[in-house]
């Protein structure tokens, strides 16, 4: 008995209206995500309560971590007269009895309807004494009936640039690099710190969750644990003499942002997923560094390459769908391609422009082989209507876990990658960036072709050794 | 009733009640005490020269105060998540932004039983408008109605419901208005909830707004006769598989369910639910009203039940059968408790001594903060804490102070159906019946609330926050703490196990004998992990040189 | 023929095939060179006056230096692993320490297909006496008895086979007076094998040994009489499924498979062998001897066929029904070449194009290497190197030089069975019916082996070790290098990829059509991958500075 | 169909002579594998030239590179003989040849049995000036028919103390410490190393494995790869102040060795894998750096606690049947026990005395509960006569790539550990020591549990979230 089972495969009717099955999720659940990266930092949701529980809990139950934010816990009253009054108390109480650096103001469709001037209540607040000294209170703007859950991550990232960042006028610091990793896992911020570390270079990273979402167990509970891109470092980023945006939807207007305020020169690239992206992303560093690249980076390169000639023939001509986030599908189908696979449905529900014409440049040869989609009906119900209608099932699923129903409709194996993965735990403790990410990634792969070989092979056929 | 604080016999420190509660409020601003000081209450019963207790009056039902870090949700999340969520064979639009449709997507597991294939099941499906910018500028009606067609047409529902979202309601679509039309266009039954996220003071509200429209919508619908000991199971959602314990077991006794709210339920059951003989309401506060709308509309009388904990199960099955009063139900209601008891004494037998005098805090929904002290009591384990995160006052103290409670401008925002006595459906014979049955003794509407079961001077906590959930653990360490996901690693990065009592952690089913056992067997698991005598390395004991930075003790070798 | 070197024509280096023969003997030591001067020749093919072709002369089945990292296995993984590897249901107990046992379970992928749950089938089984430091002093045969006794009680077989392994020769152990008592006391088919590792100079004598012994234990039990067009397929070992393609194919040109030596085989099969009507030989070198014991024995004739390769195959199955002389049989063999060769000139339409003008070597086996260039050749690949692992002169130089063929000590040792027609059993029907054949002109027992087959000038190549690898592929970087597990990482660090003959990378079936078409897309993923082109970094081209050391270069931040 | 169908639940005949389905190989590889763990060395089987097939086959099949080595290629004539003839002449061939520092010769039980004296002969060929300057020949004795493969790799360590290490006679270098790994994935030598030196120490490994058998795709093939324990590094192992020794059979006679040789105080310990086994790892190297545990391994600690508390619902109660090596059996039934999992059966075809003590140990009040066998006849058929046996079907398998049988017979889910792994690849890049290692383990574990409930769910009962 199938789950998903009440359309047909030739049913896929034209829809305008109707999303069905999302691939993405609002704007504020990114503002929250990324003001975690931000050390000591509370995060604040300036709507009804239930956004912010609905946020805490997606992400709690995505990290296995607590994920503390506020809310303004609007309600007729202030849907009527405007949330001053409870954006003033929130903030009087956040600062009271949680202590934070920094609070992070996000809207929710709710505010942004009624219209709350969110820095205009910010100065009443400071007027009226509620901000302790060396306190702040920052905001994003991020309706959610705009762009998507990896928007409003980059909008609150922007955030911290235009209200933290600083360029202190001397010259800028030829070893510092401002790293914006984008929505990537905490351990994939370590990974990235790790390797511009091991490129000779100072990063300055943020948001970075790693140490906040990935934080130990240790019998405290620490409100603010020890890591998050702390204010100072932030500030310094002015004084990089690089940055480094990975994704442009995710980390571009950051950088663009750090760029106008403080004029230091930026490269959007691919988040480094693959054996390609990450090239780009040593490639970049080297330029930087002045142009070496350490034994240890060459191993870990020459290490992936390996895992991919010996792995090549299980992979060779496989065909895999996709959904999730463009910074990482983009970065997904390029891996996949030069594992000479095909990524052969990708749907992203977030919207943006240059999403059609990156994957068109990954995807090269096979652009004509696959279906690409984008915005408010390019859904999940999209992609398995497509998996329907498909003679040659797709040997593969990669995204996060909603697509465990067409998995087990399909009798598809699937690879958890992106957010939200609700069904598993682990994930934000192994890197997928880098070289050495690229082969937890390559070894997934392996495992679930493998796997369902094994599976499926007859008793003549079932093989000791592969 | 013992004066001492329920902490005092365990705890090191000289903690009482009443200090404990002063703690946690000193770290308000002033307004902010004022406030948590009606919710946050020492359970100090006093008793009258008659013996007549009296509880404390409690806070509940109020506004969460913006920025403490609540527990608590919505109004959509309350209508749509909750009380719609569990139903299999509605389409369930939600007219808004995608975020609403997309949390509210698979993650409330209430599960369901589609019997074959034919049989619809959209539970795992969100649907949505995802409403964009130039909708909320120029209107989403127009949208909405499309939607409404684009499901029908994939899918041929048997009815489709549409949930509004905060800026729903700002930009005035009036989402009734398409329901209506399109349930004439279409042909099958369509109907809108006004449900945005900014109703009410918390999920309570939506509870109430999603049953209200059932009832206006559905109930009613199917007049089908029903057999000779049919009930309605009013508030148990299905989480975990609960639900399907419960049926096998009425199934066993030979009791007529003719439809749970909403646990694993279908718009048929709903709309023939106004046949039963009997409401029996698990979880007072999502639906306490509907069976009094039940009650005035077509007659027949409401119960408390509960069936969490075997003895409450056992209890609330002997009380379905007191009602009806007929000696072969009386007799296989007994044979079922006979069948089941021996596995539930084994069970206690074994994991009672692992668990006894353990001390728990609950603090989670609007009636399970309650109802799991029963599972608690039977495993030998303290309550030194509980509090809800949506209830009223009367869930608290009981339905007594039902006409004290004072109706805010939250709560008067939220419709109340004036239902009359229908007159070609109202079944006199029923409340005949009650009425003989209340004369004998039997207890309607009865309902005594938390704070009653709950020891002399344990802390009640209405709407708890972080900051009072930390403060609680910190000090008084219990064994266990029951709360939600939000609020479970937190309590489990302090060294202490945290049960989702919303999810189960994924574990369950919960309810009735068998459930029990799962509950003891679970609980014994928590209490007695390993794990946590090994947070402290074993060198943690020892004092520490400086550790020189770490980067000047790397080296290469 | 063309007198340049195959080399020349790609390479940007003036490279011969002679030049690169001396830079390949120039690393040795004086004796190792000499030794190496006689197995490493140049394909150098002179035809005298009256057209006959002369290839020069190879070194071949001589012992292995020691210490050159050859690719050669022993006589026990030729005997146990190979031969008798891909029977069924003979449990096969290695006597020896473990480490033999351990090594030849299941590592070889022939495939055998159980019909039904009801037969037996040992091959996931590894069966070993684990000879002990005391078994080595005291002796083995009690334990290797009781050995035999617990594998008969546990799994009740119709023959148990016992493998020696070093030691048991060296000690004494005498594994076949065991067996015969064992066989007497079970009253089943129990049979040894003297095979241990130090026979012979490589997995040939492994084969040998083996042969001879199905040859007397098992071979000619059974009688039953078989159908009009029988034959035995000898040499053959189901890699990957092969023998599947090759029963298909046999069946549906209704040719009568008594017995495959021994690929998907049983213990019947080889019993009843004798009676086949024709043996066909795939791998000459592994089993040509039973082919002429057969034939001296029982009287069948036998031919070389070879199906790997789509014309190969299609060649093969026409000399056989050629043999056979029938109408039906032509025609069926028709029918079935013609339903399968459009798939086949479809594919190599698809795959020639971007196959063609790839250079291939191939150093692996004892017919592989020579049969594989078929399908090389089919995808307009050239074959500019090869070599056997284990093969003899005439695998090299065709069985013309049989009789010149010089017996060494290490051949010597290998028993030769001596084989006289078998007064009851000897087929003189078959015996006549061959030499009525042989006058039309149908030849037997031909083979002309690899040289002839292989490029004027081309590298041959015998016992290729490590170091004559890595120049070869180092100096002439072919497009695709076939060998073994031992060889394939090493070749491909080098940036070229390494197609496994021996278990054909865990791909395959590569025998027959559809084989053929599996070959041509495997060989097209492999030369024209796109990982090959990525090993240097796009930085590459660029000059490095010069890096800090890794500890000076790490920060916190 | 199953394939182990041959013998039914009942059916465990009393044996003492025949092993079927060994939990073990022989000496050699294990000595093979040792030797390709020093830098420069060539490793050289001294017998039939079939054992040096099947180890080098055996061990490329498992780290999917190559495992060069060379072969005295004995004949009939040498083992009436003797085979000093082929030894000289393949030490004469390798030098001139292929040019390694070192040439590690391994006995076979051809060579043993026929007595052969490898010191005697090196003597010879030290005389006929075979050894170019500088190289040495070094040795072990591996009879095939004693201990099983890692006791071949502890004699082929412990060899490395006989031959090289050395006390120069100085005060011994406080902060050098003799790592002595035993026989774990290259990654875990690495992942080794980094704790030693987070803990302020200077490890000389050996042997060590990582940059040999987990060597990067360069496009060139390195005869003698990057890495691998140096002669001068063991060599100086003499003056190290203290050597720790993980794993008693496999790294125990080396360690021990050393004591004698140089009195380098030596603690031998369990591997440490799981969260009390690296404990102790932590503990002797915080006792050595005079008392500090730096914040990051605190740190990674604390991450591996918190995914216990986070999985153990999924981990309580379940069971598990272990075959392998005594050293890495010991320390996983210890991280089963700590996740309240129970490791019902255990087989080893190690000999070796002390293992049921120390199974016991760690077993402690389950050790009624679980049945442990080593030895000949302790095998894996007769694991699996348990476990048709056992009305509980246990409910996981953790050991090498024959595992799978049973896993497909049994369904029961098989978590590939150990050696060798046949049918997957990737295994050699991911540690599963320490506690960043045992994150790994736990995750594949628990990925396992929640396949199969995934997997075997009814439609009601298929969850988003766990």
């Amino acid at each position: 008995m199938t789950l998903l089972r009440h359309t047909s495969a030739d049913q896929d009717v034209q829809r305008e209206a109707l999303t069905v099955n999302p691939a993405k999720t609002c704007q504020p659940i990114g503002a929250m995500y990324a003001a975690l990266g931000l050390h000591r930092c509370l995060p604040h949701s300036h709507g009804s309560q239930g956004c912010c529980a609905y946020h805490r809990s997606t992400l709690s139950r995505h990290y296995k971590e607590p994920a503390m934010a506020g809310t303004s816990s609007f309600t007729e009253g202030s849907s009527v007269f405007g949330g001053q009054a409870n954006l003033l108390a929130a903030i009087e109480n956040i600062f009271t009895v949680y202590d934070p650096d920094v609070i992070a103001v996000h809207t929710t469709c709710l505010s942004e309807t009624i219209g709350d001037d969110v820095p205009q209540i910010v100065e009443a607040a400071i007027d009226k004494g509620l901000l302790p000294e060396g306190k702040m209170v920052i905001h994003a703007n991020t309706p959610s009936y705009v762009g998507s859950h990896t928007t409003g991550f980059a909008t609150m990232t922007k955030a911290m640039v235009d209200y933290i960042a600083q360029s202190s006028g001397a010259e800028k610091i030829r070893d510092q690099v401002n790293l914006i990793p984008g929505w990537v896992e905490p351990a994939d911020m370590s990974e990235l710190k790790r390797l511009v570390k091991l490129m000779g270079l100072d990063p300055v990273t943020f948001p970075d969750t790693s140490g906040v979402l990935d934080s130990p167990q240790t019998g405290i509970h620490e409100m603010f644990p020890a890591g998050g891109a702390t204010v100072d470092s932030i500030r310094s980023a002015g004084d990089s003499c690089h940055t480094i945006a990975l994704g442009p939807i995710c980390s571009g207007p950051a950088a663009k942002a750090l760029f106008a305020k403080c004029q230091v020169p930026q490269t959007t690239m691919p988040l480094p997923i693959g054996l390609k992206a990450t090239d780009q992303f040593i490639m970049k560093l080297r330029e930087i560094n002045g142009g070496f690249v350490p034994d240890e980076i060459m191993t870990e390169r020459g290490r992936l390459l390996d895992l991919m000639t010996d792995m090549h023939q299980y992979f060779y001509g496989k065909t895999a769908a996709l959904w999730g986030d463009p910074d990482q599908l983009v970065s997904l189908a390029e891996l996949l391609i030069t594992l000479d696979m095909i990524p052969k449905f990708v749907v992203t529900g977030t919207p943006g422009k240059k999403f059609f014409k990156r994957m068109g440049d990954v995807l090269g040869d096979h652009a004509q082989a696959c279906k690409v989609d984008q915005g408010s009906c390019a859904d999940m119900f999209r992609l398995h209507q497509w998996i329907k209608s498909d003679p040659d099932k797709v040997d593969l699923l990669i995204g996060n876990t909603y697509g465990k129903y067409i998995a087990r409709d399909e009798d598809i194996p699937l690879i958890r990658h992106g957010f939200p993965i609700l069904d598993r735990i682990g994930h934000q403790h192994f890197a997928t960036v880098g070289y050495r990410g690229t082969t937890r990634i390559l070894e997934q792969i392996l495992d679930a072709f493998l796997d369902r070989q094994d599976r499926d092979a007859p008793e003549s056929g079932f093989e000791l050794v592969m | 009733m013992s004066e001492h604080s329920p902490f005092d016999d365990d705890s090191e420190v000289a903690v009482t009640s009443e200090s404990l509660r002063d703690d946690l409020l000193d770290a308000y601003p002033k307004k902010t005490r004022r406030k948590r000081e009606k919710q946050v209450v020492v359970n100090h019963k006093q008793a009258d020269e008659s013996g007549l207790v009296s509880l404390p009056v409690i806070g509940a039902n109020t506004r969460t105060i913006p920025g403490v870090i609540t527990q608590r949700g919505c109004s959509y999340a309350g209508c749509k998540g909750v009380i719609l969520g569990p139903t299999r064979d509605i389409v369930n639009i939600t007219h808004g932004p995608i975020g609403c449709g997309f949390y509210s997507w698979l993650t409330r597991r209430n599960q369901t039983l589609a019997p074959t294939d034919e049989h619809d099941n959209f539970m795992p499906y969100c649907f949505s408008t995802d409403m964009q910018d130039e909708n909320i500028i120029f209107g989403g009606e127009k949208k909405l109605a499309k939607a409404i067609e684009e499901a029908y047409e994939l899918f041929k529902p048997k009815a489709i419901a549409v949930f509004s979202t905060c800026p729903v309601g700002l930009i005035g679509d009036d989402v009734h208005q398409v329901a209506a039309e399109m349930k004439e266009k279409l042909g099958i039954n369509v109907f809108g909830f006004s449900c945005e996220g900014y109703k009410g003071v918390s999920q309570s509200a939506g509870h109430h707004i999603a049953n209200n429209q059932i009832f206006k919508h559905v109930v009613g619908e199917d007049d089908t006769k029903r057999g000779k000991w049919s009930i309605n199971l009013l508030g148990e959602y299905n989480i975990g598989g609960d639900a399907f314990l419960i049926e096998d077991l009425l199934q066993r006794c030979g009791i007529d369910l003719v439809a749970t709210f909403s646990g694993n339920s279908t718009y048929d059951q709903f709309a023939n639910s106004h046949m039963a003989q009997l409401n029996c309401v698990m979880c007072h506060r999502s639906i306490n009203y509907v069976a009094d709308m039940m009650e005035k509309k077509y007659g027949p009388p409401w119960i408390k039940v509960n069936f969490i904990g075997a003895k409450a199960t056992a209890k609330s099955l002997r009380k379905i059968a007191e009602y009806f009063d007929d000696q072969e139900l009386t007799e296989k209601v007994e044979a079922v408790i006979s069948e089941e008891y021996p596995a539930v004494f084994e069970a206690q037998k074994t994991y009672k001594p692992r668990c006894e005098g353990k001390r728990a805090m609950l603090f989670v929904g609007g009636s399970r903060a309650h109802h799991y002290q029963e599972l608690f009591a039977e495993l030998g384990m303290k309550t030194i804490a509980a509090g809800y995160e949506f209830a009223h006052r009367d869930d608290y103290e009981g339905r007594d102070v039902l006409p004290d409670i004072k109706v805010d401008a939250d709560s008067r925002n939220i419709e109340e159906l004036h239902v009359d006595a229908d007159p070609d459906h109202y079944r006199g014979d029923d409340r005949a019946k009650a009425i003989e049955r209340e004369r004998a003794g039997y207890k309607f509407k009865e309902y005594d609330g938390l704070m009653a079961d709950m020891p002399e001077k344990a802390l009640v906590i209405d709407d708890i926050n972080h900051h009072e959930s930390e403060e609680l653990i910190r000090r008084m360490k219990p064994d266990l703490f029951c709360a939600g996901i939000k609020e479970k690693y937190a309590v489990q990065k302090m060294g202490v196990p945290c049960k989702q009592l919303h999810s189960y952690d994924y574990g369950g089913p919960y309810a009735g004998f068998q459930g029990a056992i799962n509950f003891y067997k679970e609980i014994d698991r928590m209490v007695n992990a390993k794990v946590w005598s090994m947070i402290q390395p074993p060198w943690s004991d020892q004092a520490d040189q400086n550790a020189p930075s770490s980067s000047s003790v790397r080296r290469d070798g």
